[in-house]
């Protein structure tokens, strides 16, 4: 009796994938990873099988449970949190390849692959296109809404700081003019109460916050719908005010009310190592994925669109009509003019950044701890936050 | 603190002790009949998934409402079948309903829009947009919702006869009161009102369902329930303080005066000391609770 | 006279879920006007009978009919609609509500979501009060209100339903012998405007001088009715038990040695902050029984609280055995030689939801008998003590492991009295250690106190049954609002006398 | 005499025993209909289930593993329950208990050490609600769920701030080698699984078999007659507190020192979090009776066991679990279903 025999008969092999706590519908980095592995699926004609995990202490039962079966060509570990149980369970199965993402520890086995992210330089942009629509708008405050406080998230406010200060200094070489762009942060203390995040952006508005970077899961959603509120309650369609979203292209969420996503590609990460597997160069060891390897990035019409277009066909119609787009080619358009709002030099100016840190011009701090965000915290300029980056 | 942000801190309390003071009022309701819940968190949860679906399907918001309502009237009926008519413990099924919603609502987020863990709401409920945010009709159906509560309970027939079957089920019984009429159909009262607050989160203050969005909400409002004696006037002010707290938390937050966790715990300890130093002893109903049986 | 009864029972069965046969088969017939009395011991099932008769049980086999015409009643919704009404055994009354709302409770007189017409109601009642002479506050929550008055709202919830038949479940077990001559009026005066009174007592003089025919029930079956001019105390009493019973206690002559409880200008505050009681003096010693008479209410409970520990006095000394031992808690009080039979017996003396033998062993449980090792209890131990006083008290039981719940009032009367002997004390504090018990338990209740105190301890009884009081005691002191209207040896004073003093009149004054 | 057989009884209320057992099953059932409903085979999904958590070693330490600190704070619930105080505080102690060990084994890494200042922690955050209770009346179950909001909002600051793992930012400092409580045999099940349980027969023994717990016990029924029969209600429901405290906070210790390979606080407060709550279903399937906990907890252990191998093998996603764990306690809500099925298996043999 086995559920999955009939349909393996026609599949290559099988790879799993084990999310983590926040499982499916994070809109963050498991749904990112499922979109990874089943396009792998999809291209290499294999059989996905998805673990969800009900509390982290389901992790090393999960990927034992898997690593016992033994029929998987790669096993996925979504989720820093599965770090110890993939070190476990790997070096008790040294013939099973695993693939952790942002998982690292010196001492892994020679069977995992570690994928990592510089989510610190996509935040960079981020914190830099704030910024920057901020002093455009003669503004002086952004904002930034966080889940609970995990040191995994100093990553992201210490890139979207020194983004920010970064956009000062361009600002004032640009225009001549002297801003001070201040940044309210604060850690929700949850991953999953959209109505905390809601409520933390309806502050940061009123405190004068103009554009918001979510980094706070399920909680985030609240961050999106309270931007969206402000400029309905303002009669407009479109901001600034705006909100930016994480990890995956969330711009279709809110079309108008979220300029741009903190894209965080772990389907990338996942569809290599399966790719890898399949292809015999599966490789342990760290893949880090920053700005150059086009494993962090800000979301592109074009991205969002994709992402768009992974979703079930019923969900597209419905959220079309939601939105009332009779077509996704009018969603495209929308999300096209929602960008122009943003002039093209701050655009503009957003690739500099990028371009500058993809040729090492410039290296974005990366906090792990609460000492070093505490540094960046009261760091003057980003010269100095990226003195402590090295 | 300018004009402003006093408004916004208001207007975010309101919209956020709707959930609560819905549950709360309920829960009064039924307790004053003595029938405990401890499922309100799993009703709040159903329901706004339920109530979602019903307003996107009918395509009103106010049918996804009557939409968690009538999950709350379900789950209602079964809590009080289970309890006034089988005469089993009140604890237990509460436990179940919370266990049960933690498996429906994202087994049928993935069913139902194919999405994992949250689904955006299409319909969502007209409010009152003004410069310092939105403000929902459902403040003002709550608020009358408590009113008339208070004065049904304490003021006439029915909520006499509601308080008596609560207070001593025996004593009503022996005047000719259908004791396990009144409690069954508190209870479903009672589950009604949370059915209605959940579906409030979903289809009107938040726009989304979210497999976790309840968050503690059910068991706050139970909170909320003793702290008000049985009271669903002081229940309206009772969620409403907590709304406020909450709101003020997050209102505070970005100025970093002391550690975030510190900020975030403002609402558990004040109420905590506005409990243990104004209100404390509450007499709940004195059957609350206990099953009723002639023989 | 062949007229039709208003009320008529046939073949009565009624089995319990748990399988207790209650009733076996019984036929009561009752005519309009008349008092009816029902006699029975504790268990006979006349309580089953009449919440049949109200709707409440629903009968296993059998037939009602009401005014000739079989009925069935759903609840007693049914019975109420029918004109019959029942005041029952244990209070039924909603506690905080005050008497008015208690008393329209079901009957407010407009739609559900009207609100509720007070005044109308107040004026209906205020009208039958003064009818009846019948008089309560109608504006306190009953829970503070004394026994007595609530009794008086139980009736009144009827009378305001004009029902003219009257179920009246031992309405005299907490009642003082003025309140019983008051209700005894109403009674009389309901009786004259024709309504039907169905009367269940233990105590045989009350039956005596009120009803006009009597059923005796035993064990679930009717043994005989008799008309009340045909029979006598010893019959009744016969019939109920099924032997002679001794009605008249023997009491050889006291021989009272040391005082063993001292009692020294005693103050305790009642629960509304009231001084309860007020400087009360008095002593106990070994080998007599200290009664005290008094109307309910009078500081009799916050005196026995002081003295057994569960109540803090303000001022003064409880001495026992030459130890002070004001404000301690009960357990070094039993530890001391105390034993204490509580007035309530089931939410004080018993726990009902443990079984036979824990509830055998509540307050001893410390004892070196009962030990493993320290700390621990010995089953095996407190259950062969358990059935041992099941054995020597004649409690009737289903076993030591049942719930204590599963014993009939008078056997658990006899559990607490077992008990409490049992702890082998010096002084014996009884309140009201007859209450609601069937005669023939009565009979070994009192015989019993009386054994003990002839074996030389001490008795200090509280009792609301004068008769008691009187038949048991060597000295007896009249409790009015805190303070002894006198202490008298019973026979130097007459019943007349005595109550003028529970009525708050010295005994010196009495004497001039 | 007699009575060897109504010991027995005693020791595990036989019939509620049967009737939790019952209503296994109907939970199992209905599930099964949910199951078919959504297209899923339940034999199949069964099997997996029940193969994933007791068809091998692992599963069968997984399953024990997973009960360890559900036992715990079941008891804590059934502690207070039995004392009449509706005590939802496990989860508040817990996470004391798992903070303590993390703090203290850095100091003296002896395992003992670590367990005593675990129970010591859970202990003394159960207090504020036992006094508040006694003394100023505040019903337990605002107070609980306050306190527990509280203590995770504050353990979540040391976790993150004063005692985060430098050296790896995804946890606190680890328990060092010394203090971790040592695994049996060949397995990842440390010796957490037995003592709990050895604690859920203290927790039998002390509530039925001393006079201490007979006190508890009489004041959860009727405080009056227990203040009679010379107990002092108040301090038997601070006792409970404390009691209840202990156990939580041991449960919290244990789940950093005994379970490999963390043997940390994660962030988030993940691997602690929630387990208290969970303590509650389990204490009342387990009918509020130690030992009934340690059934009910080793069949919530296998559930949760039995989940990967359900996932892999037959695909179904996890939230069908809860679906069924949700039917089955509801299920163990129907009183009488013993007497019910015994009415009509008697009612077919008449
Ligand atoms: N709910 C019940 N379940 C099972 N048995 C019961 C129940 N109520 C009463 N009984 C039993 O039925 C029998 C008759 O009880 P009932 O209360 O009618 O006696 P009674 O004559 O009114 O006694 P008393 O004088 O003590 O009031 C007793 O054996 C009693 O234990
Ligand atoms: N002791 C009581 N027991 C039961 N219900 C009560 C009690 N006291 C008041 N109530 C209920 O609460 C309501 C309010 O009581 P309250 O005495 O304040 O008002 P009222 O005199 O009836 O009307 P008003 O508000 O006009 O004075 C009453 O109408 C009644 O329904
Ligand atoms: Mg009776
Ligand atoms: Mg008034």
């Amino acid at each position: 009796i086995s559920g999955g025999e009939e349909t393996s008969t026609n599949t290559k092999g099988k790879i799993a994938i084990v999310y983590d706590v926040g499982g499916r519908g994070d809109l963050s980095f498991n749904d990112m990873a499922y979109l990874g592995a089943s396009k792998a699926a999809k291209d290499f004609n294999l059989q996905l099988v998805e673990l969800q995990s009900n509390t982290e202490d389901d992790y090393t039962k999960n990927l034992e449970t898997l690593a016992q079966q033994g029929d998987y060509l790669v096993i996925i570990a979504v989720g820093f949190m599965m770090t110890d149980a993939v070190k476990k369970v790997a070096a008790e199965y040294p013939n099973q390849k695993f693939a952790i993402i942002d998982g690292f520890d010196p001492d892994m086995p020679k069977n995992v692959m570690m994928i990592l992210f510089k989510e610190n330089e996509g935040s960079a942009l981020a914190g830099a296109l704030a910024a920057l629509i901020a002093a455009n708008s003669g503004k002086d405050k952004v904002g930034i809404v966080l889940g609970m406080e995990i040191p995994v998230l100093y990553k992201f406010e210490g890139g979207y700081r020194f983004g920010v200060k970064w956009a000062e200094d361009y600002y004032k070489q640009k225009t001549g003019k002297d801003v001070s762009i201040d940044v309210l942060y604060q850690y929700t203390g949850t991953f999953n109460d959209p109505a905390k995040g809601y409520q933390a952006a309806k502050a940061q508005l009123d405190q004068g916050a103009w554009v918001i970077y979510q980094v706070a899961g399920g909680t985030g959603v609240g961050v999106f719908n309270a931007v969206d509120e402000y400029l309905s309650s303002h009669k407009q369609k479109m901001g600034p005010p705006f909100a930016i979203g994480v990890d995956s292209a969330q711009d279709w969420i809110k079309p108008g009310a979220i300029i741009a996503s903190m894209m965080k590609r772990v389907d990338v990460g996942v569809y290599t190592a399966v790719k890898d597997a399949v292809e015999g160069n599966f490789e342990g060891g760290v893949l880090e994925l920053g700005l150059k390897e086009g494993g962090v990035g800000l979301s592109t019409v074009d991205d969002v669109m994709a992402m768009f277009n992974s979703l079930p066909e019923d969900t597209q119609k419905q959220k079309l009509k939601e939105l009332g787009f009779n077509s996704k080619d009018e969603l495209k358009q929308y999300l096209e003019n929602t960008r122009k709002q943003v002039p093209d030099w701050i655009w503009t100016a957003v690739d500099d950044l990028k371009g500058k840190i993809i040729n090492g011009e410039i290296n974005v701090p990366k906090a792990f701890n609460k000492d070093e965000i505490t540094a960046i915290r009261n760091a003057k300029t980003w010269q100095e936050m990226m003195k402590l980056g090295e | 603190m300018d004009f402003g942000s006093v408004v916004s801190i208001l207007i975010n309390s309101l919209m956020a002790m709707v959930p609560i003071v819905l549950t709360s009022v309920g829960a009064v309701w039924s307790e004053r009949a003595g029938v405990v819940s401890i499922g309100y968190e799993g009703v709040l949860l159903m329901s706004a998934f339920f109530g979602a679906i019903v307003a996107e399907i009918t395509g009103h918001a106010t049918m996804g409402l009557i939409g968690g309502m009538v999950t709350g009237i379900v789950l209602g009926m079964l809590h009080g079948v289970l309890t006034v008519y089988l005469k089993g413990d009140h604890v237990i099924p509460g436990i179940g309903i919370n266990l049960l919603a933690l498996g429906v609502v994202p087994f049928g987020l993935i069913a139902y829009w194919g999405t994992a863990g949250q689904h955006q709401v299409a319909v969502t409920l007209w409010s009152l947009e003004t410069q310092y945010g939105r403000l929902s009709p459902m403040v003002l159906v709550t608020i009358i919702v408590a009113l008339v509560t208070w004065w049904v309970l304490f003021r006439t027939p029915l909520g006499l006869r509601v308080r008596a079957v609560g207070e001593n089920p025996e004593a009503a019984d022996a005047l000719g009161i259908n004791v396990e009429k009144y409690r069954f159909w508190s209870t479903v009262y009672g589950h009604a009102l949370a059915g209605l607050g959940g579906a409030y989160m979903s289809v009107a203050w938040l726009g989304v369902v979210q497999k976790t969005m309840s968050a503690g909400r059910g068991f706050i409002a139970l909170a909320n329930m003793v702290f008000s004696g049985w009271n669903p006037l002081v229940a309206l002010i009772g969620g409403w303080l907590f709304g406020f707290f909450d709101a003020l938390a997050a209102w505070l937050a970005p100025f970093h005066l002391i550690p975030g966790q510190f900020i975030l715990m403002l609402p558990y300890v004040m109420t905590l000391i506005i409990v243990a130093g104004i209100i404390g002893k509450a007499r709940p109903p004195k059957w609350d609770g206990r099953p009723y049986k002639r023989e | 006279m062949e007229e039709t009864p208003i009320l008529e029972m046939k073949g009565i069965v009624k089995v319990y879920p748990d399988g207790t046969r209650a009733l076996r088969g019984v036929d009561l017939t009752v005519y309009k006007g008349e008092i009816l009395g029902l006699l029975g011991e504790n268990g006979a099932g006349k309580t089953t009978l009449m919440k049949i008769l109200f709707g409440m049980l629903h009968p296993t086999a059998g037939k009602i009919y009401v005014r000739g015409k079989e009925t069935r009643f759903k609840s007693p919704a049914d019975a109420l609609a029918n004109g019959i009404g029942m005041v029952h055994q244990h209070f039924t009354l909603v506690e905080v509500f005050d008497a008015l709302h208690n008393i329209i409770l079901g009957m407010e007189g407009s739609g559900l979501f009207s609100k509720i017409d007070v005044e109308t109601a107040r004026k209906k009642l205020q009208k039958l009060m003064e009818d009846l002479n019948f008089k309560v506050p109608l504006d306190v929550p009953v829970e503070e209100l004394p026994v007595g008055v609530q009794q008086r709202i139980e009736i009144l919830k009827m009378l305001f339903r004009d029902v003219d038949v009257l179920i009246l479940d031992e309405p005299t077990a907490v009642l003082t012998p003025i309140e019983v001559e008051e209700l005894f009026a109403v009674l009389k005066k309901l009786k004259a405007e024709g309504k039907t009174i169905i009367f269940i007592s233990h105590k045989l003089n009350e039956v005596m001088e009120l009803t006009d025919r009597v059923t005796v029930i035993r064990k679930g079956e009717v043994i005989g009715t008799v008309k009340t001019s045909e029979a006598t105390p010893q019959l009744l009493a016969r019939m109920m038990v099924g032997r002679d019973v001794v009605l008249r206690i023997q009491k050889p002559p006291a021989k009272a040695g040391e005082p063993i409880l001292e009692v020294k200008n005693l103050w305790v505050r009642g629960d509304r902050g009231e001084d309860a009681v007020k400087g009360l003096n008095f002593q106990v010693r070994a080998g007599e029984i200290f009664g005290i008479a008094g109307v309910e209410g009078n500081g009799q409970t916050e005196l026995i609280e002081a003295i057994t520990g569960l109540r803090k006095p303000e001022k003064g000394e409880v001495i026992l055995n030459g130890r002070n031992i004001t404000g301690r808690p009960p357990r070094e009080l039993y530890d001391a030689g105390m034993a204490h039979i509580p007035e309530d017996r089931t939410h004080m003396g018993l726990i009902l939801d443990m079984t036979v033998t824990e509830n055998a062993i509540l307050g001893l449980q410390w004892r070196e008998e009962f030990q493993r090792w320290k700390g621990t209890i010995d089953w095996g131990k407190a259950k062969e003590h358990t059935r041992k006083l099941i054995e020597q008290f004649e409690i009737s039981a289903p076993g030591v492991d049942a719930p204590v719940k599963s014993l009939s009032g008078g056997n658990q009367q006899k559990l607490i009295v077992a008990r409490e002997v049992s702890k082998q004390p010096i002084l014996i504090i009884a309140a009201q250690p007859t209450r609601g018990v069937d005669v023939a338990s009565t009979e070994y209740i009192r015989n019993y106190l009386i054994r003990l105190r002839t074996e030389g301890k001490a008795v200090l009884l509280v009792s609301a049954d004068l008769d008691e009081v009187i038949q048991l005691s060597d000295r007896m002191g009249v409790i009015y609002e805190g303070e002894f209207m006198g202490v008298v040896r019973p026979e130097e004073v007459n019943t007349e006398e005595i109550g003028m003093m529970m009525g708050g009149i010295r005994y010196e004054e009495l004497k001039k | 005499m007699k009575s060897s057989k109504s010991d027995a009884l005693r020791l595990l209320n036989f019939k509620a025993f049967i009737e939790s057992i019952i209503a296994i099953l109907v939970g199992f059932l209905i599930g099964a209909v949910v199951l078919i409903v959504f297209g899923y085979n339940p034999v199949d999904t069964y099997y997996w289930l029940f193969k994933g958590a007791l068809g091998s070693t692992s599963g069968i330490a997984a399953t024990l593993a997973y009960s360890t600190p559900i036992m715990l704070t079941a008891l804590t619930f059934a502690i207070s329950a039995r004392t009449g105080i509706f005590n939802i505080g496990a989860e508040g102690s817990f996470y004391f208990g798992a903070i303590a060990a993390v703090i203290f084994t850095n100091v003296w890494g002896n395992m003992w050490f670590g367990l005593a200042m675990g129970m010591l922690l859970g202990a003394l955050w159960a207090l504020p609600a036992a006094f508040l209770k006694v003394y100023r009346g505040v019903h337990e179950v605002i107070s609980t769920i306050m306190l527990n909001w509280i203590a995770f909002f504050f353990v979540l600051w040391l976790v993150v701030g004063p005692y985060a793992n430098p050296n790896d930012p995804n946890k606190t400092i680890r328990i060092p080698q010394s203090a971790r409580l040592p695994l049996i045999g060949n397995t990842d099940l440390s010796i957490a699984a037995p003592i709990a349980i050895i604690v859920a027969i203290l927790v039998y023994y002390l509530l039925w078999h001393t006079t201490f717990g007979f006190g508890m016990r009489a004041s959860g029924l009727n405080q009056k007659a227990a203040r009679y029969g010379g107990v002092n209600p108040k301090s038997a429901i601070i006792w409970s507190f404390i009691i209840g405290g202990i156990t939580s906070g041991l449960g919290g210790a244990m789940k950093v020192m005994g379970e490999p390979p963390t043997y940390a606080i994660s962030q988030g407060m993940a691997n602690i979090y929630g387990l208290g709550f969970d303590g509650i279903g389990v204490s009342l399937v387990g009918r509020n009776h130690p030992l009934g906990i340690i059934l009910s907890a080793m069949f919530f252990g296998m559930l949760r066991a039995g989940t990967p191998l359900m996932q892999a093998g037959a695909r179904v996603p996890l939230e069908i679990i809860k679906v069924i764990q949700g039917i089955i306690v509801i299920t163990v809500a129907i009183p009488g279903l013993y007497d019910l099925i015994k009415k009509s298996i008697e009612g077919r043999e008449a």
